[in-house]
């Protein structure tokens, strides 16, 4: 391979930013600093690059290169993007730098922190990159490490630990079990090559047993599941999201959780298309879990930061409704959902932050009435929980409705209850964040708040809540690089559908629709 | 008689003569010397054992003595891992009061005898090598004579060696008494007809207690953290890793190369025993508060994760192992470097004498926590891709065996458990603060050199595997399976 | 010797051995254990001999002596701990070397 | 050119000059009235059949969904972009003298643009998502302005509870709209008009239900029964913002939607459409005859003439329900801004028994006041005569229950209306502060005469030629037409104009005698505790309060304490603990005694010989 | 018909010569399961000479009842060993432990039951003559490899024994 692909570079820049921190005597912090943000920056520049560079209209994966790295169980570093992830690079490469910037809060062990936190953003970055299973997770372990160390070094509040080891636990588990359906998968295909571009076209056109397929398939999805906090394996999720340091939780929260959904789509759906029908119908009511379930759980909350996981949790529902539609239009809008979420996660996460430093507590019912006294971050805060309520503008609507509708034909009766869950509910906890923290009148004990006024400080949040606005107001910008790659996974998905019992499902929808009928009276109240 | 393939060990064995007549001769103020000098000569032999190539297997002493890729793979991970201990117990000589020539001496013995292990092709000169390993083990565990814990750890390693050398000699008279032989290749080729024969069965049972102690298999598990605790540190590392990987290699040359039909009739047993010996390892240790027998018990786990491999009865699985092996090594020779020279400042190896440890020494407390993660098997380091092979073979045997997938499940489950106290140790490292009254502690250039080899080591494996795991496929060519 | 045949060697050699096996479980001198390891190790030669004998093999005597020869080492190392021990603790119980547990 | 304007005023004043009064009222106020010019310009060039009929342009595509965005120009939303931005217009330049004391005025404006924005999408959108985009952004628009000031508790809550209210009703209508793209196939409203007429069925057994899920965002914007509850409340927001969202726009763009999808709504739909309209019109005016908030009265005036208006569409009579839709748009206009003419001037006093007297201090404002209720009480020859007459004449043809209950609804407009009028404006002042009042400035009075001709005149040329869509039928009419018209209602359908005139002069005759001098109400003493009942609204804020609190908050706790003792608790904790159980129980083997772990070695053999070869 | 006799006379005596070792129901004193130790291999090297391994048998006497068991009894008179101390007698551990070997036992007797009795029929008599010479050639041509091993086996544990057992050194 002669020459290095920008995505190689891409990957590069967190990881030669961690090996110059390391080098670095601990007391240069400014240079520290300036080494994260640079090569996080970098890295940003090269993703719009790639971005703007991807030719939709091509379906094989761009900015390629593949190098052999065991060659006897055919593993190779092969790296490229095609339209699932294009705009899961740019939004992880966004948030990765706004992630670098709001690490000015970190005030202890600077060189440790900067260092993970770059290797961090190099394997979320690598995991989304990587066309090679087992780098796919690869990537994504060694950017899991550094979160654990995070939340137990720089985390806060009172239950840190136990939030780590509970967080710990939980996506191991949900990683070794996506990683034996990985194996698994490799072997049944016949034991030659992780290169999931070759394996899919491979299965594709030699499907594997349906025996097969439905003993990897489970083991995919929940293993990834649990990594995106499906219900019921969620409740790792805000807690680790409460304790973690602001920059682990905007980066785990927003990119590396969407890991799992993207195995979905990417290795789960196109590679075993007949056990996903079966299995989809289980994930399309689990995600009611998340979204509803979730969604009641968040307005029981009192804590900003537990609200904020907790919603989370239910927008993950969204995505895995899109992808259980097993539609173009459901996995589009599972992916602009990803995209939406990552970035609209990151942003509430880092005002959240910014809020933290400034109260030391986010419990409702102590702060109050903030607006008046912050209005940059107010605004910017409101703005990021009505777009977390689905406010068109923002790229969460474009994404929530195209699942939607995506997802009505076959789910109507689940779709409608999503539908309940993104408009009613949503709103409903979302409002009262607003309603408690920053409107109304302002409690004692908290007038000294300062606002962020430095343009510098600024820049994340406006990075953040701009890409969000940008990508809403123009959807297309990410749809049309989505839908060829979309529309493969779905015509994969498709052509089983054909093969398994079409008269199942016809009935499924009409007693579904029925249902409906019956219920929307009662739901209307 | 191709004597001159016997060269390395027989380097090995002079080499230890040698140390200890210098000892006698040399002022008290240079025995520091005699360690670097040790570990050089063992260096000097490891560097060596790369001008011999063997293409294809080569036999002495009437076939009793192999050379194959395999017996020069291990020979090579033992005298890596014996450099590195000699140099750990030159650290370690202050904490000896008598006798460290003969210390280095031993381990130089017992090095040979494992070197010896590594080419055994005859139930005997298993036997022999076994013994020259345990007995040397026996004088090493016990060392510190004026330490209770350790003559006790000497007591029950001893007591329990003899139990299960008493079983394996059982065993191989039993092996010997029906296959009317015993080198492998006489047994491999009456295998067909004697592996009905219960006596003989009975016989192969008997040979696997004796090597299941040494690896520290359920349920000849339990003396493992008693004695690791109680050795001295260095002693402790030569054991987990040496010990460990001589009853390896030795029970796969026995049931891959001797009897693989009765190993491939045997995978349940197999997969039942690394299973359980997986789960025991890691539950007895998540109480753990002292780290040397928490690495004991870890060491049990790691003993079921490297029967994965066995219980696989595949090429695959077998390379896996010996990857995994080849990672094990720098591991727990980095975590016992690190616990070695922290019990210099303080005679505990409780948990919470690690604490703060990133302030004392920052280099300490990433080489420990490095290891930890290495062992929990996380990437990049070499844990995970070893246990990455490890599952991929076990898995791949699934389509045969239902009964394989159960046990990918507890594996899971295992590391899972393992993650706990692993980071639980990490969190001891960096969360807490050092006491004020501890120091920071100065690492000597030889041992920081000997970290940073551990350290790149795991990072090379974990990340750029493809030549070790090449030349761990080669190794395991030799096998009949 | 046309009755006696290899089982009978065999079986005694079994019962012996797990004579030695159950003074091992049962003994709490750790001398008295020792010697119990030693009955066993006797156990293993007396049916490597049979073996040797009923199969025209000299091979199992050879590891008869090399059997010996192990008892002999493990047995004197054995006994200088003991000595080593009894000095420390002034007992050879095995009840007293319980420092490390759990 | 219209729709963007606003949005680059609301855009600029966010980014430049959020501290600038001036500045921002001058951007919004400019944009809007530029609005309004070039809306009134391109009538007067294309007349009300434009040729270039719908333009879109490629949002987002997907498959088969498709989200064009594009504007839709026919008379309907001509019709609706001229009550938008001339009412509009009208209040955002009153908006600038009543909030001139505000220091957040810069905010206000950029709120004010956004939601002009928002209703202009609304009114010119061509498909069913665009539509449900501005839909959304006219909430949360709405949201902003009635919460504006947020730090009173009330205003805070009421914009909650308007924002999710309306949801609610969105809710509805995105169940309707995925129902209609998934049996037509389309979200844009002219090929769904064509696919519905090429094939009445085309929508199958789901008609009904499509229809009413639809209706449902209608219900939640318009303000229907049950969803009712969230507009009086607010009234908590400046009151240029009631009069610009509660009484001109925002509750309007139920009704325009209605008509806009009229095409999809069969029979049994418009049936429940029509009785929700009428209910909600009597219930709101049953409500308004006790309330003492003018703006509160106000508020339930505009619920029960939005009934009207749905229960006009739900009768088939989607022009009579625009043409009362604009009229009233300009005389509720005209009776908030008099409403928040003597709030500013009573120093922000709402209760109109504080008031009293007002005549003679506000005579400009009185006036124009007078001439607004007048219109709404539907009194020749103003303008709301000739729209509520339409109602009224189809309701006599299409369900005479309906029709006696408008009838009735009339009364009590009459009736409540005179008497804000007769408390508030006539008799003798009650409070200080009503005792000292002034005439408003000429910013804030001049938008009331401007809204007074409408008021007055907007009867007199009718809307019934846009739709008939024969001729040009513009500003110039003809003086013979326009006499015609003036007493057709009483040509064609005598009885529904005089059922009408009567009903309101029975109600201003009631109102005359019980409130004439009256210094107290004396209706409670005539009806007792009903008269509490309808005070407090019917207890409906309360009713839904428990409701809510029984339902949501109950299944939030069950969530809650599932996720905190089940899966938090009983799973992971139960795993934990088990683990953490075992891993000590296994320990206790680790006696430290040899002859233990000899013991354990024996029975380990034991075992494996017996687990191998015990059964042979 | 001899040799059947003593086979079955030394058997018994080797067994209750064991037996007494490990459980002498008369005395706990570690010299009197040395004793019985010695009885043990005494009775054995007569089994080995009946197995016809004359040189076995020989060392078997030398090595074990002149050396090993020396040792023994030099070192419970070094220390003085008394008695087994009869602290609680735990009869459930010896319970198990009876039971386990028990198992163990009956296993392995099992096992030996299945060899096909041929053996000991007499079809093929037995000629091997464990002989010194013959051993004395395999040892040192043929297994000269452990043989070496051995010797540093042995080194190995003097100098260990030497270092543990030392009073001070140095």
């Amino acid at each position: 391979m002669s020459h290095i692909s920008t995505i190689t570079f891409l990957l590069l820049w967190p990881f030669l930013g961690a090996i110059v921190i390391a080098l670095l005597p601990r007391d240069f912090r400014l240079a520290i600093r300036a080494v994260a943000l640079a090569s996080t920056l970098f890295s940003l520049l090269l993703a719009i690059k790639v971005f703007l560079q991807f030719d939709a209209s091509l379906l094989a994966p761009q900015f390629v290169q593949k190098v052999l790295w065991v060659e006897a169980i055919g593993i190779s570093y092969h790296v490229g993007v095609d339209g699932l992830n294009v705009g899961l690079i740019l939004m992880g490469a966004i948030v990765a730098f706004a992630a670098a910037c709001v690490s000015s809060e970190i005030e202890t062990r600077h060189k440790e922190y900067y260092f993970l936190l770059l290797v961090m953003i190099g394997g979320i970055l690598g995991a989304f990159a990587s066309l090679d299973l087992f780098f796919f997770y690869f990537f994504h372990e060694l950017a899991l490490i550094p979160t654990f160390i995070m939340i137990g070094l720089w985390g806060k509040g009172e239950n840190r630990i136990y939030a780590t080891y509970k967080i710990t636990i939980y996506l191991s588990i949900g990683a070794l079990l996506a990683l034996i359906g990985l194996i698994a998968l490799y072997l049944h295909a016949g034991g030659t090559t992780f290169d999931m571009i070759a394996l899919t076209k491979q299965l594709s056109d030699s499907p594997l047993a349906p025996e097969s397929q439905h003993l990897i398939f489970p083991l995919l999805l929940f293993g990834f599941g649990i990594l995106v906090s499906l219900w019921p394996f969620h409740t790792w999720a805000p807690l680790g999201y409460a304790a973690a340091p602001t920059a682990t939780a905007m980066l785990h929260a927003g990119v590396l959780k969407k890991f799992g959904l993207y195995g979905l789509i990417r290795i789960a759906i196109p590679m075993m298309p007949e056990a996903a029908h079966s299995w989809m119908h289980v994930l399309a009511f689990l995600c009611l879990g998340n979204i509803l379930f979730c969604g009641f759980v968040a307005m029981r909350q009192k804590d900003l930061l537990l609200l904020i996981g907790n919603s989370s949790v239910a927008h993950m529902g969204f995505a895995f409704l899109g992808i259980a539609s097993l539609n173009l239009i459901g996995i589009t809008g599972a992916i602009l959902v990803m995209i939406a979420h990552g970035l609209l996660a990151a942003l509430t996460f880092a005002l959240a932050g910014y809020l933290y430093r400034q109260t030391h507590t986010l419990r409702m019912d102590q702060i109050k009435g903030l607006l008046p006294q912050i209005p940059f971050v107010g605004t910017v805060s409101i703005m990021a929980l009505l777009a977390g309520c689905g406010l068109p503008g923002f790229a969460n609507f474009v994404g929530e409705v195209t699942v939607f509708f995506g997802a009505w034909k076959q789910y109507p009766f689940v779709t409608a209850l999503s539908v309940w869950g993104a408009l009613v509910i949503g709103g409903v906890y979302m409002l009262r964040a607003i309603r408690t923290i920053f409107h109304g009148p302002a409690n004692e004990g908290f007038n000294k708040m300062t606002d962020a006024v430095n343009p510098l400080t600024r820049l994340p949040y406006l990075l953040l809540l701009g890409s969000l606005l940008c990508f809403g107001f123009f959807p297309r910008l990410l749809s049309d690089k989505i839908k060829p790659a979309a529309d493969a996974v779905a015509k994969l998905a498709a052509v089983a559908r054909e093969s398994s019992q079409p008269i199942e499902s016809t009935e499924a929808t009409v007693t579904a629709s029925s249902k409906i009928a019956s219920s929307v009276p009662t739901s209307k109240q | 008689m191709n004597v001159s393939l016997t060269i390395l060990e027989l380097a090995v064995v002079s080499l230890g003569i040698a140390i200890l007549l210098v000892d006698l001769w040399l002022p008290e103020q240079h025995r520091r010397l005699l360690g670097y000098t040790a570990a050089a000569g063992v260096g000097l032999i490891l560097v060596a054992s790369f001008l011999i190539s063997v293409p294809s297997a080569e036999y002495a002493f009437g076939k009793m003595y192999v050379m194959d890729p395999l017996a020069l793979f291990f020979k090579r991970f033992f005298l890596l891992a014996g450099a590195i201990v000699l140099l750990l117990s030159v650290e370690f000589s202050d904490r000896i009061e008598t006798g460290i020539g003969e210390y280095y001496t031993i381990i130089l013995f017992a090095l040979s005898g494992m070197m010896f292990a590594a080419s055994a092709n005859d139930l005997i000169l298993v036997f022999v090598a076994l013994e020259l390993i345990t007995v040397a083990f026996y004088v090493l565990t016990s060392f510190q004579r004026n330490n209770i814990k350790s003559l006790e750890a000497g007591v029950k390693y001893l007591i329990l060696g003899a139990l299960a050398s008493a079983f394996m000699v059982y065993g191989i008279a039993l092996i010997f008494g029906t296959a009317n032989s015993t080198k492998f290749g006489d047994i491999l080729a009456v295998a067909g007809s004697v592996s009905s024969n219960p006596l003989f069965l009975l016989g192969i049972l008997f040979v696997l207690v004796g090597l299941g102690f040494k690896i520290a298999a359920f349920p000849f598990q339990m003396w493992a953290p008693d004695v690791y605790q109680g050795s001295p540190t260095p002693t402790t590392a030569l054991l987990a890793v040496g010990s460990k990987a001589a009853g390896i290699v030795l029970l796969l040359r026995i049931l891959f190369s001797a009897v693989p039909q009765i190993a491939s009739q045997w995978t349940s047993l197999l997969i039942v025993i690394s299973g359980v010996t997986i789960l025991y390892g890691n539950l007895c240790a998540l109480p753990q508060r002292s780290l040397k027998r928490l690495l004991g018990y870890s060491s049990i786990a790691h003993a079921g994760y490297l029967l994965l491999g066995v219980a696989a009865v595949s090429m695959a699985g077998s390379s896996a192992i010996l990857y995994y092996l080849l990672g094990y090594l720098f591991t727990v020779l980095a975590a016992f470097t690190v616990i070695c020279i922290v019990m210099r400042e303080v005679d505990n190896d409780d948990i919470s004498s690690f604490e703060g440890l990133h302030a004392r020494s920052p280099l300490l407390a990433a080489t420990l926590s490095l290891a930890m993660i290495s062992l929990a098997g996380i990437p990049p380091l070499a844990g995970f891709f070893g246990k990455f092979l490890l599952l991929k073979a076990v898995i791949e045997q699934g389509a045969n065996e239902p009964g394989y997938y159960c046990l990918v499940i507890v594996a899971l489950v295992g590391v899972v458990i393992s993650l706990y106290y692993y980071l639980g140790v990490v969190r001891t490292v960096y969360w807490t603060n050092p006491s004020p009254g501890q120091a920071s502690i100065l690492v000597s250039t030889p041992v920081r050199f000997m970290i940073y080899a551990c350290i790149v080591g795991m990072l090379y494996l974990g990340l750029l595997p493809n030549a070790a795991v090449n030349l761990a496929i080669r190794a395991v060519q030799v096998f009949h399976l | 010797m046309n009755g006696v045949g290899l089982e009978h060697y065999l079986i005694v050699s079994a019962a012996l051995f797990c004579i030695g096996l159950f003074g091992v479980v049962t003994r709490r001198s750790v001398l008295v254990i020792y010697m119990s390891l030693e009955l066993m190790l006797n156990a293993a030669n007396l049916a490597l001999v049979a073996m040797s004998r009923f199969n025209g093999n000299l091979d199992g005597q050879i590891m008869v002596f090399f059997t010996i020869t192990v008892a002999a080492a493990e047995v004197s190392v054995g006994l200088a701990l003991i000595v080593a021990l009894y000095r420390k603790r002034q007992s050879t119980h095995v009840e007293d070397l319980t420092t490390m547990k759990l | 050119m219209v729709l963007f304007l606003p949005l680059l005023a609301a855009i600029g004043i966010v980014v430049f000059a959020q501290r600038n009064r001036d500045v921002s009222a001058a951007l919004s106020i400019g944009a809007i009235v530029a609005g309004f010019l070039l809306t009134i310009l391109f009538v007067a060039i294309n007349g009300w059949h434009p040729i270039t009929g719908q333009v879109t342009a490629l949002w987002f595509a997907v498959g088969d969904l498709r989200i064009e965005f594009g504007v839709r120009l026919d008379p309907l939303s001509l019709l609706m972009l001229l009550v938008v931005t001339g009412v509009g217009g009208a209040i955002h330049i009153y908006s600038r003298g009543y909030m001139r004391e505000d220091p957040n005025a810069g905010r206000f404006f950029a709120s004010l643009s956004l939601f002009t924005f928002s209703m202009l999408g609304i009114v010119l959108s061509s498909g069913f998502m665009q539509m449900f985009i501005f839909w959304e952004l006219v909430g949360v628009s709405s949201y902003l302005l009635i919460g504006f000031w947020y730090e009173r508790p009330s205003a805070a809550d009421a914009s909650k509870k308007a924002f999710l209210t309306n949801r609610l009703g969105d809710f509805g209508f995105l169940l309707g709209i995925l129902m209609v793209w998934a049996s037509l196939g389309s979200l844009d409203f002219q090929t769904l008009e064509s696919a519905v007429h090429a094939n009445p069925d085309a929508l199958g057994a789901l008609a009904t239900c499509a229809g009413l899920l639809i209706f449902c965002g209608a219900v939640g914007k318009s303000a229907q029964f049950p969803l009712h509850v969230w507009l009086p409340d607010a009234m908590e927001g400046p009151t240029p913002v009631s009069a610009l969202i509660h009484a001109a726009t925002m509750v309007a763009a139920g009704v325009y939607m209605l008509c806009r999808v009229f095409f999809l709504l069969n029979a049994p739909a418009l049936e429940v459409i029509a009785w929700i309209g009428g209910f909600t019109s009597l219930l709101a005016a049953v409500i308004a005859i006790q309330q003492n908030d003018i703006k509160r009265i106000l508020a339930y005036s505009t619920l029960s003439q939005l009934g009207y208006m749905v229960m006009a569409v739900g009768l088939h009579g989607t022009t009579p329900a625009m043409y009362h839709l604009t009229t009233h748009a300009s005389f509720k206009a005209l009776l908030f801004l008099g409403a928040g003419s003597v709030i500013c001037a009573l120093h922000h006093e709402q209760d109109i028994w504080k008031m009293g007297g007002l005549k003679k201090r506000m005579p400009t404002t009185y006036w124009t006041f007078l001439l607004g209720t007048l219109a709404l009480c539907g009194i020749p020859p103003f303008s709301g005569f000739f729209s509520k007459d339409e109602i009224l004449t189809q309701a006599f043809h299409h369900n005479p229950v309906l029709f006696g209950i408008a009838v009735l609804v009339a009364m009590l407009t009459a009736f409540y209306m005179f008497r804000l009028i007769f408390v508030a404006f006539r008799g003798t002042a009650r409070s200080e502060a009503s005792a000292h009042a002034h005439e408003s400035p000429g910013i804030m009075t001049s938008p009331l005469v401007f809204l007074s001709i409408p008021t007055v005149f907007a009867g007199f040329w009718g809307i019934e030629g846009l739709f008939a869509g024969h001729g040009e039928i513009g500003m110039a009419h003809s003086p013979e037409s326009l006499i015609g018209h003036l007493f057709s209602p009483f040509s064609h359908a005598p009885a529904s104009a005089f059922a009408g005139i009567g009903a309101a002069g029975f109600g201003i005759m009631a109102a005359w005698r019980l409130y004439q001098d009256a210094s107290a109400d004396p209706i409670p003493e005539m009806i007792g505790r009903l008269s509490s009942v309808i005070r407090n609204r019917f207890y409906f804020d309360e009713i839904y309060g428990k409701l809510i609190a029984c339902s949501h908050d109950a299944l939030a706790q069950f969530s809650d304490s599932v996720d905190r003792w089940v899966i938090g608790g009983l799973l992971v904790k139960g795993i934990h603990g088990t683990t953490d159980l075992a891993g000590r129980a296994l320990r206790l083997l680790q006696t430290g005694n040899i002859q233990t772990y000899a013991l354990l070695f024996a029975i380990g053999v034991a075992g494996l010989l017996y687990f191998m070869l015990g059964n042979p | 018909m001899t040799q059947e006799i003593l086979f079955y006379v030394f058997s018994f005596l080797t067994l209750l010569s064991g037996i007494l070792v490990v459980a002498n129901p008369v005395s706990r004193n570690p010299v009197t399961s040395a004793m019985f130790l010695v009885l043990t291999i005494l009775f054995m090297a007569g089994l080995f000479v009946l197995l016809h391994a004359f040189f076995l048998a020989a060392v078997q006497i030398l090595v074990y009842a002149g050396a090993v068991i020396v040792l023994f009894l030099f070192v419970i008179m070094l220390l003085d060993l008394k008695e087994e101390e009869t602290r609680r007698v735990r009869k459930i551990g010896a319970g198990i432990g009876i039971l386990a070997v028990a198992s163990v036992f009956g296993l392995m007797a099992r096992t030996i039951g299945t060899i096909p009795p041929t053996a000991s029929s007499g079809a093929s008599r037995p000629t091997l003559e464990g002989l010194t010479a013959p051993l004395g050639n395999a040892l040192f041509k043929q297994y000269l490899l452990p043989f070496e091993i051995l010797s540093i086996l042995l080194l190995v544990a003097m100098v260990g024994v030497i270092l543990l057992s030392k009073k001070d050194l140095r």
